[in-house]
């Protein structure tokens, strides 16, 4: 291959070839393997995975307006990716526990994550934001693939307790490339471990496409470790529930691993500090708008007779209220303590840590000594 | 002599040694269609083509190890590890093979490797993104480590640690890359200051303190800050980790008899305890105090609204030099 | 999975399922694809690759008795992947390059490393025994799986220069854990790098079996990487040659990589270090003795009318002159210096370094000093 | 008190670990059928099961990037790295999750690791397998890092590593483990020296020799020898390297005026750096010469027939005695 043709890298988008149960154009779709682990899913259902889809789309929207505004460092939208992340954490158990990349808002929001909980981490007021133990959910990885040996691990742990709680590793297309992630893979494999890995196929790893990291689908990596691969539409709630489910009841049973690809698309910046002109064009972003997940759940619903506009409406108006919340508790964080900065480096006493942190109290202490004897905001 | 940015002065170093030698190739996350996310390549592989500014596999391990085989073939392979905190996975090609390729195969196979490292903190980053690893690599024998803290070294010290046949650590500080210089385009890098020796930057009797990267603009600051006080402080901005430049560093503390050593990276096994260590070794009668370092704290990198109670600054910088005067200090006590 | 069935871990060997040309019985089988591979290897070829395995087979065994007089300090057995061996290496160009594990004595043996080259390592006199640019072969790679990402490099690098010499990058089945493998799988497939991943599937990494790394036979690994892979009878010299032959030529075209595994056995230890009793059976042991590559090809010979016995002694004799060489070859091999200790850190001058080399130069001179003064063995 | 190797200090001590609580889990590579290459976990998995002892495929960054799940999940892993040289593909696992996870969940998730390292030279093994990387993790904070030096220390330090809430890196200097010594398998851990504190293993006057693992019965014999020559020696096994014990070692170096200290790994950031700068920090006032390092070189670790030219030994120590104590040495020169 002539490497300047790797501009030409396409994105393995495929759309036909995955399991998808509702069309763009919000037809639902008969499909014999999948359709039993819906079943359950009645209009009513399908509306409350439609509040969860508009209300983090719309708090997700008011974070990326929050870091405009100075009041957050960083935000890595989630947009476009509301159903791959709705779909899979709506499938999980309250005892099951999740491993998930800096982008999994939406799964926060489904583990019962608060809105200062969320934003703690993004606003630099502290380095995590929610107690895993109690959300079911690890503290979000930044070091790319690492997460996935940690949810294998975790769920090796699980399966020699006995317990039939499942764990779910959220990762992206670029993790597939690291050698975490295909680890992860071979240990899960070797030791049947109850563990679906959830890779949300944006498209992009900041500018490089999917394409630059496989050539082949990524669900196709599965197979080779020893495990079924899934590929689903990203952006079809329905089919990534159902796809979730039937992963997640395999590992329930004993019997392993699961890759699951969601094919979706990542419609903002990587993070706030990114300019996706850069790398990629118009003409794709409008193509993919047209996949939307929420407006083919919207016709599904109108379809099956619910008014749809007014639902529209009544769940805007609660994602606004839930924006708005979002917006008064980011002001809300407490700003840590200087001394702080030496907490939890040890569970234990450490001797060395500790006389650094006196060393610094004392210094601290000088400039209120200095200013006590009148002078100005040095102790010099 | 231009001015431009720190970040423009790599670039301008980087374009040079591209067209210089058709064996130099720039690998890494991002670095070509987007120009790498501070843009250090920015305008490169539409210039020189994507296999010489190569987008790579999501894989740090994978970059080092291929940029292995490269250099194998005879490249110069380039690396661009997207943030410090990111080196990690590809520690095991770097400490096991990079390092000890030329060693192990008895000087027939070279590894002139450059790895470029936006390092350190005080830019208010997510974590991982404000290490100072330094210190892992300047314990690896094998390994040139260095750091550049102003444009016009940076332009010159990217160009020689690629034409070094050594593998080159290449530390950038990611906070001054804004920061503007004058720099000399045509300078020719015969003539240029060798990459293993150090810059005395501003001349001082009392106290010699010593730094590299970031901190270099802040122990100048510092020296300016302590002649209001009558102390007289001799900057000495390392340039190169590894190997350390102790002539140029033994000089000044045998004029001053007291060293302070500043960095971010923590203080347990940091370069400063190998400094402090070294000088004392070489000149301990001359020493007048015991070498003093301000450090990080040796906690992890803290959350970003901490970070300035964890990087050393102008007022813990001085009050070091207080403590290495003997004058009243955080660990002496202030007299009110 | 119960955990402690983990002991059950098979050796995934399901010896119908890969491409053999020649029978354990020594029947030639035809293969509609790989045949043409083979087409030009008549009886005089055949009995060359035949005496590479017998001379190599009869070297190995001599430096292990050489490692057991105390010659040598170590020394990993590569008897029962002499197939594997010679097959892959002869199907190499002079100008191909080739990056090993510690174990393909046989590959240096075809690259024309010699005796006393071969043994320097292993007697612990210098940490590298040829010039890997004379030999192109790379110094052999310890680090499992690093070298997999060292050839990639290399044919990266080949195809940008544009030459059609390839690479290939030999590792075993416990190196297909390693995140480094996978992770040249990756960079493999992305650049289309002319390169051949060549598994000598063993079925043992140390004490663990095949089964413990993967369940799924290693070349299914290829797959999802975006390449072909081949299951070869690693045992049958002929089938190694051509599946070796079309990835290469593959890789020539520029159409990219191919991975192989080539399914044999250790019939050793893993190194004169190792007792092999501790972890598997005889049975197991004889059951592959029944697979050797060497018997496989006379029968063949034989078959095609070669006086089979007058050749196989002629050969023996040959491989008893050869070892005798190698004998002679390991006591000439010279110690190194002790100031050498210092050599080849660095390419260029490292002020750190020269003052250690003269820090320890004047203490062993103190010694001689001493010694010249009289005084006995220590300086003191 | 039972005459032990030890291997077989260590070994029972693991049992007792796995008896005491069935959270601790063993996991690396060749531990359980084959009782490791060096036989420490023998036995182990016919006694407690292939879900206590457990064999991994062949990956350090997955055996520790598992063993953070486990610690999740409440476990305490303790994980076998087969040999030193390859533990740095385990790096970032170590350096950026587990010493990292405690500080970045506030506390919430325990990182009770324990990471063995079968370590440093002197046993003519090929390439990678004779490393010394302690002052990579010592320079890493979250991470507690130990060494021990005798069947007894070994029997309790690796059950005291077990037991600690905080990751620790546990090194054993290999070329002892068939060395024999008395262990007492009944003492209780409660009453035994925590595992932060130093070993004072001989006394002196005149020099304090610090070192720790597998040198610590070379520093003795340098004592011996040192003591018919009239210099009184006190040895101090460090145990702990991170945080080190400077309580110990600084009322040593006030009696005694001179510091020496040696291991196998390279000079330049080793462990010894960070103790001459922090003593001559402590006890400036009280030194009478400038600390002293005898190391490995900063090398590659050589071949087999050249490791005796790099390893500190008997001879090495003394002449680094005898500079910090101003007498002829092999850098003043030698008076025939
Ligand atoms: C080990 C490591 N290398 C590089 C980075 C920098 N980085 C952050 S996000 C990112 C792209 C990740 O892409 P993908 O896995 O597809 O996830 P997405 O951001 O698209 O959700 C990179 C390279 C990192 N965080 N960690
Ligand atoms: C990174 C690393 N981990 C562990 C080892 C120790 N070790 C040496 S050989 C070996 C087994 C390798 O098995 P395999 O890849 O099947 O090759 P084989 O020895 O069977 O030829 C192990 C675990 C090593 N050399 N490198
Ligand atoms: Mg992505
Ligand atoms: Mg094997």
């Amino acid at each position: 291959m002539n490497p300047s043709d790797r501009d030409a890298t396409g994105l393995l988008t495929r759309p036909d070839e995955f399991v998808q149960l509702v069309t763009p154009a919000g037809e639902r779709r008969a499909d014999a393997e999948y359709d039993r682990w819906v079943a359950d899913v009645d209009t009513a259902a399908l509306g409350r995975l439609y509040r969860d889809m508009a209300i983090v789309r719309r708090l997700d929207a008011e974070a990326t307006a929050l870091q405009r505004q100075g009041e957050l460092g960083l935000w890595p939208p989630l947009a476009g990716q509301e159903a791959a992340q709705i779909g899979s954490a709506r499938a999980l158990r309250d005892d099951d526990f999740v491993f998930s990349s800096y982008r999994e808002h939406a799964v926060a929001w489904c583990r019962g994550v608060g809105p200062a909980e969320l934003l703690t981490v993004w606003r630099g007021s502290a380095s995590s934001g929610w107690d895993p133990f109690e959300r079911r959910m690890a503290v979000p990885q930044i070091i790319i693939g690492a997460q996935a040996l940690h949810a294998t691990g975790y769920a090796m742990g699980a399966a020699w307790e006995g317990s039939d709680a499942a764990t779910i590793g959220y990762f992206g297309d670029g993790a597939t490339s690291e050698g975490d992630v295909n680890e992860a893979f071979v240990f899960a494999a070797s030791f049947d471990a109850p563990v679906v890995f959830f890779c949300q196929n944006n498209q992009w790893a900041i500018s490089e496409p999917v394409g630059l990291q496989s050539k082949q689908p990524l669900a196709r990596r599965a197979d080779g470790f020893g495990m079924p691969g899934i590929r689903v539409d990203g952006n079809d709630v329905l089919a990534v529930l159902a796809a979730t489910r039937s992963a997640l009841d395999r590992a329930r049973r004993g019997e392993g691993p699961t890759l699951i690809e969601a094919v979706t698309y990542r419609l903002g910046p990587h993070t706030t500090a990114d300019d996706p002109k850069r790398y990629r064009t118009d003409e794709e972003l409008a193509e993919w708008r047209e996949r939307d997940a929420l407006a083919r759940v919207l016709s599904l619903l109108a379809a099956s007779g619910v008014d749809s506009d007014g639902f529209e409406r009544e769940v805007a108006d609660e994602a606004g209220r839930a924006a708005a919340e979002l917006r008064a508790a980011v002001t809300g964080i407490p700003d840590p303590e200087p001394m702080s900065v030496f907490d939890h480096v040890y569970a234990e006493p450490n001797s060395h840590l500790e006389r650094q942190r006196d060393h610094y109290a004392r210094y601290l202490a000088m400039f209120d000594d200095a200013a006590a004897s009148g002078a100005e905001g040095s102790a010099r | 002599m231009t001015t431009m940015t720190f970040g423009k002065a790599l670039n301008a170093g980087l374009r040079r040694a591209l067209a210089t030698d058709d064996k130099v190739v720039l690998m890494g996350e991002d670095i070509g269609t987007l120009g790498g996310v501070f843009r250090i390549t920015d305008g490169l592989k539409a210039e020189f083509g994507a296999n010489r500014v190569v987008d790579t596999p999501l894989s740090e391990a994978g970059i080092l190890g291929t940029a292995v085989g490269l250099a194998y073939r005879g490249f110069r392979p380039v690396v661009e590890i997207q943030f410090d905190g990111f080196i990690y996975p590809a520690f095991d090609q770097i400490v096991a093979q990079v390092a000890k390729l030329h060693y192990r195969s008895r000087g027939m196979v070279r590894m002139p490797i450059t790895i470029r490292v936006p390092f350190a903190g005080g830019i208010g980053a997510a974590e991982h993104h404000s290490e100072s690893p330094e210190a892992y690599f300047t314990h690896t024998a094998g390994l040139r480590v260095v750091a550049c803290s102003n444009p016009a070294d940076a332009y010159v010290m990217i160009q020689q640690a690629i034409a070094s046949d050594d593998p080159v650590l290449f530390f950038e500080p990611k906070r001054r890359y804004h920061v503007k210089g004058e720099v000399d385009e045509t300078a020719s890098l015969a003539d240029a200051k060798p990459l293993g020796v150090a810059s005395v930057v501003a001349s001082g009797t009392d106290v010699t303190l010593v730094t590299y990267g970031g901190l270099v603009q802040t122990a100048r600051d510092a020296a300016v800050a302590a002649a209001e006080d009558g102390i007289s402080i001799e900057v000495i901005d390392l340039r190169s980790l590894a190997p350390i430049d102790y002539a140029t560093v033994e000089a000044s503390v045998r004029r001053t008899g007291r060293l302070v050593v500043t960095h971010e990276a923590g203080q347990q096994g940091g370069v400063g305890a190998e400094l402090a260590a070294s000088v004392t070794e070489r000149c301990f009668e001359f020493l007048e105090a015991a070498p003093v370092r301000v450090t990080g704290h040796d906690i992890p990198y803290p959350p970003a609204k901490l970070e300035r109670h964890h990087l050393p600054d102008l007022d813990r910088i001085l009050d070091g030099v207080d403590r290495v005067m003997g004058r009243p200090n955080s660990l002496s006590g202030v007299e009110a």
